[in-house]
């Protein structure tokens, strides 16, 4: 009964702020200044009866509410719209990006939690060493550069200097895979989209890894003075089974809800680093599409990235109801 | 013959403001089957002084000094002790040539494999004693799990559950986590813990505190009937001098970092020799017998980091003399045990 | 004083609140109106409707009055039917109202799916209450109620599948059928009540009577500093609520019953009604959502006199320190009464109540952190006659603030007063704690455990100064403690609580020597003694712990740990009686207990 | 201590074979001919040629598709899938002979009626967007053996025919024929250009490969088009070899280029920015003031800082001095702060409430809000640059950066829409810095028309953003159509000399710089490289010519094998050792 209704509580409070989510971001998008006709505004070709076909097939001339509620009506049946540009429907669109988006922002999710939340139970134990300052020292010098000047450094030093400096190996300076890769069937062409992954993840990944690691950290240092280590030690336990049994299940509680949080900066650091080193993630897409006045893409793209944040969220929460027994049985 | 004996124990806390003396020249004797009550203040040393014993003091506290000898120490000493990483930080002798029962000379690995297992510890289990996250039959096992690995799973998990049983709780609620017990659940479920692997010594820090007061009635019954099941040694350390009457053969009392009065319990209560363990029995409000006046001892306690000189209580006490702020009084034998006051160093001085 | 006659003040604030909510929605309807007015299109049968319908509920709950008085649990049922009524009318307005707009469609798509969870909990709210009724006398048949909710169901699926493909004739259609249903429905209300008109005359005139008559008799007003007359604090476990709605054990027996009974419209053999089917799926899910209150005070009544110091004992939750929050107005009541000085609480102003906090102050449990650590003692001490604006020269309040600190055993008061609270120890920071409270001269202080955080040998420093400033100054003093002990010391009177009750009260000596209520004596005997030849009783006469106040036992609250529960306490609920002179008793067995 | 180093060296080994780029070409031929590759900084939308919206797809379109003609690097037509084409005497009759070997990229072979269903379509498909204003033109369409007849109700210019008509891309019947050009995204398209589309990962490359039956030889095996946003990654791909060209690299990094063997090329962008002034509103309407204003502009210097040198000052008279009309007596306005003051002066425009800011003929203060693209650092520097040096002047400027579109608005720029209704901030502004594009610098006389005719513009009085409504403005009107209609050079001469003249005289629009671009490409690796004015190194003729001078590195990854001897002989040494 608890964990149940706590969970459709949760999936209740999701799909309202879903929904809550998706209506301010087709009405503030409706409302700024600026409409799709502009794609033509300076194109002398296009002559004004074109424009006014144009914006009547894409139902741009009817009134906004009638506009929010053919988009809702869509919406419930799965379809997306149709891009004005790419001409094409949004679903295929977002198809073609949504994978490398989620690649990128997966694998670095993935090591962010796992290596962050080790390397803060780390740093937390050895805390007051040289370690622990150097941990917060790099913390601090990394949080203070923007996320685009280290990836541009990055691409300066690992996919140009190396080249010149002859040390043999370099990464790629943009893209997602090697043009033509599609034909060198599967393992070169895993290991081709690694390579080209390996830099922005890399980005992504140490900022990702220093933030987990240093909320981890604060927890487990406040958890380290509970009485229930004392206890543990008391029964005779060595550190690493104080550390990893007792200690680090409770500061991993704190963290979890974190997720949530950490994917909405994902997506933002995300947005940064597909346009640094080209990476054709929803991200990019989305910015495009914004400046362009696209708007079925828009939407389309906001619901998938909202959908995958509250989705980050409500997995996040459940997972906590299932590690935290208070959650699951009250 | 004393299972355990505190020689001189000295444990400072070294803070920027100056050390604070938190113990400070302690010792007692702890005999089979004893159960002795170490009463005082808070603030007073009483916890430090058995986490002292249990070297389970965290940075910036330090044992000075002293010995703490345990009989049994020997069954634990092994043959290739390795440093261990506190044991660098605490600096402690551990390839000293010739073993001794002092547990200060142990290695921290010697002393893992005392904790939980000769020696242990009950904290006071009102909230936080208990991981919230594991079930509470899985906390106790893993005292088990640690001190005999060779134990199966499923015979570790009887035991556990004999135990529970043993202190008065249902087996089923082995499974349960600590939220879901009440408070008078969980200090049994920490008793239980604290037995689960039969140790020579139990050191009980305020166990039964935060409780109200009839589960404290069934608690401490229980704890005074298992006490006497397993003939255990047992320290209760308590601010509360009604538990300790309950419990305790003998009783300790301390004030600011020392031992001022040590010695049988009946005899103490009946005839207390330091000014301060008088004001402390004639402070209890008690509920039978005729109403009386309670005594107020005036005054407050000291700040450690800078104690008064002489006795550390004379500022408070109604029977100071000026001997007593400059010189700190020696312990003076009394009816089985000591008093350090200068009444009665006098007094055998006189004689 | 009975409970039920304290119920009726409950009542009046019942029927007030109807009749302001009555009056708001009013309002509402006037700007719909307008707002509908003004953009041209309007669909004014189901505007009325719902009007009357609104008007129907106040008529209910009206109605419902009379019943309200026999128990507190059929009460707060109506309550909360109530109030689901009057917000889902409030959300059926908007929805419908809106209707005619395309594009509120998919906000009423939203709201409809709220209301019809609202409809569903509100219809069988209704049949749980009107289940009751019918057991005392009152036949309002609930047929009409559960039609009503599947109508509502049934409308609002309909509502959805209209915006779903916004057709306008589905459109009309629904309101169409709304709008039937929710007159049919008031007729059948309108219909009933005219049935029982008796009744609601009834009602009427014994309510009028109540409130004229019987004001509490308050004898003695001068030396009662504090009364507190069935107080009663529910806190609903907020949890339960999607639980409950969302428990898969719900959804199954909704699937359950729509089923039957479509199968046996289909089968032309109609084995059960549908109320009959309600019951069975419905009615004991809802039940226990009844039960998601924790009753911390239920039912408590005493007085505290000037000069006097009373007692308050128990286990922790057994409501006492809600009952201090009560009396210091930090915490509003679920029900009964708080006489301050003659004046009840209720009928008192936000302003007065401000003035009459200003005579009532508190000592906290834990001096270290109820005091701010960046203020000075005196700014501490001064800061109520600061705020208060009671003195506004400085040196005059540092005078004041000096003889407080005298008072309270800090002395030289000129040592203290410049220094911060980490500075002292924690004595001393009671010490201030008790300065504060007593700075203004209140005429009632409630201290909640003030010397728990205490050593020994400070304690009973801070006691004796708080009982010597409580005879000297003639406070009325509420003492909050679990150790009985404490109490001994402090208190004239003492009042043992139990699960968000009184069960004994009495004078502090001849409580403690001679308690009559079970739970009493095993508290008693359950308190160590400093003596080592006292041994605590070796059998202690109860067992187990306190049950959550959530699951109170029926009868008795205290029969499950008692030992000399029979089977008339599992059933009847003892009331407080007085055996000796100021000595009451809430146990229906005392005086076979005392011969025993 | 073994483990440890056994360990170590496997990740070692692991992360250099990760990190080596030869296992990616590892087992492949070595490349003949050599794939060029081409930078993009933002992906096309859809490949479809008459639809297109930015100058990212139709970039890639022009690779796949031929026009019947093509503009060489000199603004010279170049026969492409027209054999040959002549006129009738009056020019309302054009005929373009269809070459007969040119093929699309499925083998078809393009015929005359692929041309004629194309023209046709455009001509009568009023929904499609017509890539020639011509279309409109046209009376009649016809087909005779291989050649297209187009006629007209009057006679074009030979210029004006064959620039924007002729250069309209011509699609396959077999494929167009029955779509909806609306959702037609026309994924693999099949053209008849030197490239044939290959592949296409959006937001990635795109892939082309030589079109083998193409009627010029190629000598370069495809095209490689990634798309890098950023031109810093664009320069960090360059100088490591990833591409061969680059258009404007980080100033701060153009010197550097030559370290890294890549040559500079700099030309002539086809954008023209000037400052409008509202002339709707006074004092803007007053022609001296205009021309007071224009004197107190350093155009040089902001060529030369904010444009780094890259570009040129734009003459008044519309027409750059390398021009085939251009008229050197037209008026210029070199910069010469004292001739504002003077000019303002003698307007009798003084400051007369000593607040520094001259009051104009009504008393108003001389101050003017600047709107400005706010995307365009560039303009808005621009902008700040014209508030200092006005300032002397007794004009004070306000930079008003906003977004394009609200700015495009603002200026009346959304042309047929104004004709029916004011919307919010039509117009509402003083100055405006606003850019063309399209006009190249040797002007024909239809350039002017389209800029200056009062005719234009879907017949809005629009193309004129600033409210150009002078006498003048008439008078050029009729110039142009004269112009347009003339069959007499030196009319023609005569009459654009007139209208350059009278444009710079009258400054519809105050000039301010054409933009240039800078290109970088690499000389160690391809030979025949075609640079024009106003081309940078990657244009169709460099296409037919570019050939690969040094073979690409290729063959198996030697580091990989380093790694993995590395690995071999760590592990023996270990188990030896372990052994021992």
């Amino acid at each position: 009964m608890g964990l149940r209704g706590y969970i459709a509580k949760k999936l209740f409070f999701a799909a309202v702020a879903f929904f809550v989510a998706i209506t301010i971001v087709f009405f503030l998008y409706h409302v700024i200044p600026g409409n799709p006709a502009n794609i033509f505004a300076t194109d002398r070709t296009v002559n004004p009866d074109q424009r006014d076909a144009l914006l009547e097939r894409w139902g741009l001339n009817e009134p906004l509410w009638k506009q929010y509620g053919i988009f809702l009506r869509n919406l419930f049946q799965g379809d997306l719209g149709f891009s004005y540009l790419q001409k094409m429907p949004v679903t295929d669109v977002i198809g073609e990006s949504l994978p490398w988006t989620l690649l990128l922002l997966g694998t670095s999710f993935v090591l962010n939690a796992v290596i962050g939340i080790f390397l803060g139970a780390f740093v937390a134990w050895r805390r007051g060493s040289k370690l622990d300052t150097g941990f917060v020292l790099t913390y601090n010098f990394y949080n203070a550069i923007p996320l685009f000047f280290v990836g541009m450094l990055f691409i300066a030093l690992f996919s140009f200097y190396v080249r010149k400096w002859g040390w043999g190996f370099y990464f790629p300076a943009y893209g997602a895979q090697t043009a033509g890769s599609s034909e060198w069937g599967f393992f070169p062409r895993l290991v081709d989209i690694l390579w080209h992954l390996a830099l922005p993840l890399t980005v992504l990944t140490i900022a990702g890894i220093l933030g987990w690691s240093w909320f981890m950290r604060g927890n487990l240092i406040n958890i380290l003075t509970e009485d229930y280590i004392k206890t543990a030690r008391a029964k005779g336990l060595n550190e690493n089974q104080v550390l990893y049994k007792h200690a680090f299940r409770n500061a991993i509680l704190p963290v979890v809800t974190n997720i949530g949080m950490s994917i909405g900066g994902l997506i933002g650091g995300a947005v940064l680093i597909e346009t640094v080193f080209s990476y054709p993630g929803t991200g990019r897409m989305l910015y495009e599409a914004l400046i362009r006045h696209d708007y079925p893409l828009v939407q389309g793209a906001f619901i998938i990235i909202s959908g995958l944040t509250l989705l980050g969220l409500l997995i996040a929460e459940i997972i906590y109801g299932f590690i935290d027994p208070r959650i699951r049985t009250e | 013959m004393a299972l355990l004996e505190v020689k001189n124990l000295k444990t400072y806390f070294h803070t920027r403001a100056g050390s604070v003396k938190a113990v400070d020249n302690v010792s007692f004797k702890l005999g089979k089957g004893e159960v002795l009550g170490l009463a005082g203040e808070s603030g007073c040393g009483k916890t430090t002084t058995c986490l002292s014993i249990m070297q389970m003091i965290d940075f910036p506290g330090e044992i000075m000094e002293g010995q703490i000898i345990y009989e049994n120490a020997f069954e634990v000493i092994t043959e290739n002790p390795s440093k261990s990483f506190r044991d660098r930080i605490f600096n402690r002798n551990v390839e000293n040539k010739k073993r001794t029962k002092n547990l200060l000379e142990f290695s921290e690995a010697e002393m893992r494999s005392i904790r939980g297992n000769h020696i242990s510890m009950v904290f006071q289990g009102a909230m936080n004693a208990l991981n919230p996250v594991h079930r509470v039959g899985n906390q106790i096992q893993e005292v088990l799990n640690i001190h005999e690995p060779e134990l199966e799973k499923d015979e570790a998990w009887d035991k556990v559950i004999d135990i529970l049983e043993t202190v008065g709780i249902d087996s089923v609620r082995a499974r349960d986590y600590p939220h879901q017990l009440s408070g008078g659940m969980k200090q049994r479920a920490l008793i239980a813990m604290a037995l689960v692997n039969n140790p020579d010594i139990v050191i009980a820090d305020e166990p039964v505190t935060a409780l109200d007061v009839i589960v404290q009635a069934q608690v401490l019954k229980a704890t005074k009937e298992l006490q006497r099941k397993f003939d255990l040694s047992m320290i209760m350390i308590t601010h509360d001098l009604s538990v300790i009457a309950e419990v305790c053969e003998t009783l300790a009392i301390m004030y600011a970092g020392k031992l001022v009065e040590y010695g049988d319990l009946r005899t103490l209560f009946k005839e207390p020799f330091h000014p301060y363990t008088q004001a402390l029995i004639n402070a209890f409000p008690s509920i039978a017998g005729p109403k009386k006046d309670l005594y107020d001892i005036g005054g407050f306690p000291p700040d450690l980091r800078n104690p008064p000189s002489g006795c550390r209580f004379h500022p408070r006490c109604s029977k100071a003399m000026p001997i007593c702020s400059k010189k700190e009084p020696s312990n003076t034998p009394i009816k089985n045990g000591y008093v350090a006051c200068w009444l009665y160093e006098e007094e055998e001085k006189r004689k | 004083m009975t409970s039920s006659e304290i119920s009726d003040y409950s009542s009046i604030r019942l029927m007030r609140m109807a009749g302001f909510s009555f009056l708001g929605l009013a309002i509402i309807f006037v700007v719909l109106e307008i707002i509908v007015v003004f953009f041209g299109e309007l669909s004014y049968l189901s505007i009325i409707t719902s009007l009357l319908l609104s008007l129907s509920v106040v008529i209910l709950v009206l109605s419902l009055r009379k019943v309200a008085l026999q128990t507190p649990s059929i009460r707060r049922n109506v309550i909360i039917a109530s109030s689901w009524l009057i917000g889902y009318i409030f959300l059926t307005i908007i929805s419908e109202t809106f209707f005619v707009f395309l594009i509120l469609q998919v906000a009423a798509f939203v709201i409809g799916l709220i209301s019809m969870l609202v409809r569903i909990i509100s219809f069988t709210q209704l049949n749980n209450t009107f289940k009751r009724l019918s057991k005392i006398g009152y036949n309002l048949d609930s047929q009409i109620f559960l039609l009503y909710g599947w109508f509502a169901v049934l409308s609002t699926v309909a509502l959805i599948v209209s915006v779903y493909t916004l057709n306008l004739t589905v459109i009309i259609a629904v309101v169409i059928t709304t709008v039937v249903g929710e007159i049919s429905l008031l007729f059948a209300v309108g219909y009933k009540l005219i049935q029982n008109s008796n009744a609601i005359k009834d009602i009427f005139e014994g309510v009028q009577k109540r409130f004229l008559d019987d004001r509490p008799e308050l004898e003695d007003h001068e030396n009662i500093v504090v009364e507190a007359v069935n107080l009663e604090k529910l806190f609903p476990v907020i949890s339960g609520f999607f639980e409950s709605i969302f428990s898969i054990e719900r959804i199954k027996n909704t699937g359950r019953a729509t089923a039957k009974y479509f199968s046996s419209i289909f089968s032309k053999e109609r084995t059960k009604t549908i109320k009959e089917l309600t019951r069975e799926y419905f009615g004991k899910v809802f039940e226990e959502r009844e039960k998601l209150f924790v009753h911390a005070v239920d039912d408590v009544s005493f007085r505290i006199h000037k000069r006097e110091t009373f007692g308050l004992v128990g286990e922790s939750g057994c409501g006492k320190s809600t009952t201090g929050l009560l009396l210091l107005y930090l915490l509003e009541s679920t029900g009964g009464k708080i006489f301050f000085k003659g004046l009840d609480s209720s009928e008192l102003s936000v302003r007065e109540l401000k003035e009459v906090r200003r005579y009532i102050q508190i000592i906290f449990q834990n001096p270290y952190e109820s005091l701010s650590p960046r203020f000075s003692i005196l700014d501490i001490i001064a800061e109520p006659l600061r705020l208060l604006n009671i003195e506004t020269d400085e040196a005059k309040i540092e005078e004041k603030v000096k003889e407080e600190l005298e008072s309270v055993g800090l002395i030289p008061a000129e040592d203290f007063i410049d220094r911060f609270p980490h500075e002292l120890s924690g004595g001393q920071r009671q010490r201030v704690g008790v300065a504060r409270a007593f700075i203004l001269d209140p005429e009632f202080i409630v201290a909640d455990e003030p010397v728990s955080m205490l050593d020994v040998s400070i304690r009973v420093g801070v006691l004796k100064i708080m009982r010597q400033l409580t005879l000297d100054r003639g406070t009325a003093f509420l003492f909050i403690t679990h150790d009985l002990a404490l109490a001994r010391v402090m208190c004239d009177r003492i009042a043992v609580m139990y699960l968000g009750r009184i069960v004994e009260q009495g004078p502090t000596e001849e409580l403690i020597q001679k308690p009559i209520h079970p739970y009493a004596k095993a508290l008693i005997a359950g308190v160590p003694k400093p003596d080592p030849d006292a041994k605590r009783t070796e059998e202690l006469p109860i067992i187990g712990e306190v049950p959550s106040g959530i699951d109170v036992p029926a009868g008795c609250r205290f029969n499950p740990r008692c030992p000399f529960a029979i089977d008339k306490c599992k059933i009847y609920d003892p009331k407080l009686e007085e055996v000796e002179e100021n000595h009451l008793v809430a146990c229906l067995r005392y005086k076979e207990i005392n011969d025993m | 201590m073994n483990k440890k180093l056994l360990v170590s060296a496997t990740f070692l080994t692991l992360i250099l074979i990760g990190m080596s780029p030869s296992l990616m070409v590892w087992g492949q031929e070595p490349i003949i001919g050599g794939i060029l590759h081409t930078p993009l900084s933002a992906d096309a939308h859809a490949l479809n040629p008459f639809s297109w919206t930015t100058t990212y797809e139709a970039y890639i379109i022009w690779h796949i598709y031929d026009p019947l003609v093509r503009m060489d690097l000199e603004n010279q037509a170049f026969a492409c899938i027209a054999e040959s084409w002549s006129h009738s005497t009056d020019y309302s009759e054009w005929t373009f002979v269809i070459k007969d070997d040119v093929y699309w990229h499925d083998g078809k072979k393009l015929t005359v009626d692929d041309v004629f269903w194309t023209y046709n379509m455009l001509w009568n498909d009023t929904n499609v967007p017509r890539r020639s204003w011509l279309f409109d033109e046209i009376t009649d369409l016809q087909i005779v053996d291989n050649t297209i007849v187009v006629s007209f109700g009057w006679g074009p210019k030979p210029a004006d025919v064959l620039y924007d008509l002729a250069t309209t891309l011509i699609v396959p019947e077999h494929i167009w024929d029955g779509i909806d050009l609306y959702t037609f995204a026309n994924d693999e398209p099949i053209g008849s250009g030197p490239f044939k589309f290959v592949e296409w990962e959006r937001a990635q490359f795109f892939r082309l490969e030589t079109h083998d039956q193409y009627q010029f030889p190629i000598y370069v095996d495809g095209k490689t088009i990634p798309i890098i946003s950023e031109v810093e990654a664009q320069f960090y791909a360059l100088a490591g070899g990833d591409i061969e060209t680059m258009a404007n690299p980080p100033p701060e990094l153009e010197d550097a280029a030559e370290f890294y063997n890549s040559s500079v090329h700099t030309a002539l962008n086809d954008y023209w920015v000037y400052l409008g002034m509202n002339q709707r509103r006074y004092p803007n309407n007053v022609t001296e003031f205009r021309q007071a204003v224009s004197y107190g502009i350093d155009r040089d210097e902001i060529v030369e800082i904010i444009k780094y040198g890259r570009g040129a000052v734009m003459p008044a008279s519309c027409n750059l001095p390398w021009g085939t009309y251009y008229n050197p007596s037209a008026k210029t306005y070199p910069y010469n702060i004292t001739k504002t003051i003077e000019m303002l002066d003698a307007l009798g425009w003084t400051d007369t409430n000593a607040d520094d800011i001259r009051e104009d003929g009504l008393g108003q203060d001389l101050e003017f809000d600047v709107i400005v693209s706010a995307d365009a650092q560039e303009s808005v520097d621009t902008v700040k640059f014209i508030k200092t040096y006005l300032e002397p002047a007794g004009i004070k400027v306000n930079v008003v950066p906003i977004i394009w579109d609200v700015l495009w608005q603002t200026v009346g720029g959304l042309g047929h829409i104004d004709q029916d209704y004011d919307y919010p901030g039509k117009y509402d502004y003083d100055w405006a810095v606003l850019g063309w594009v399209g006009f190249w610098s040797d002007f024909h006389p239809s350039s002017f028309y389209w800029l200056l005719s009062a005719d234009r513009w879907w017949g809005s009085d629009d193309v004129n953003i600033p409210g150009w409504n002078s006498s003048v403005r008439w008078e050029v009107t009729d110039l142009c159509n004269d112009t347009l209609y003339s069959t007499d050079d030196a009319v023609i001469e005569a009459n654009i000399d007139l209208i350059q003249e009278l444009v710079a005289e009258d400054l519809p629009y105050v000039p301010l710089q054409v933009n240039g671009g800078t290109y970088l490409y690499k000389t160690d690796e391809y030979k025949g490289w075609e640079l024009g004015p106003t081309d940078g190194p990657d244009n169709y003729f460099t296409w037919l010519s570019i050939q690969l001078i040094k073979p690409p590195e290729a063959g198996p990854g030697f580091l990989a094998l380093g790694a993995i001897i590395t690995l071999v002989v760590s592990v023996a040494f270990v188990r030896y050792r372990r052994r021992k």
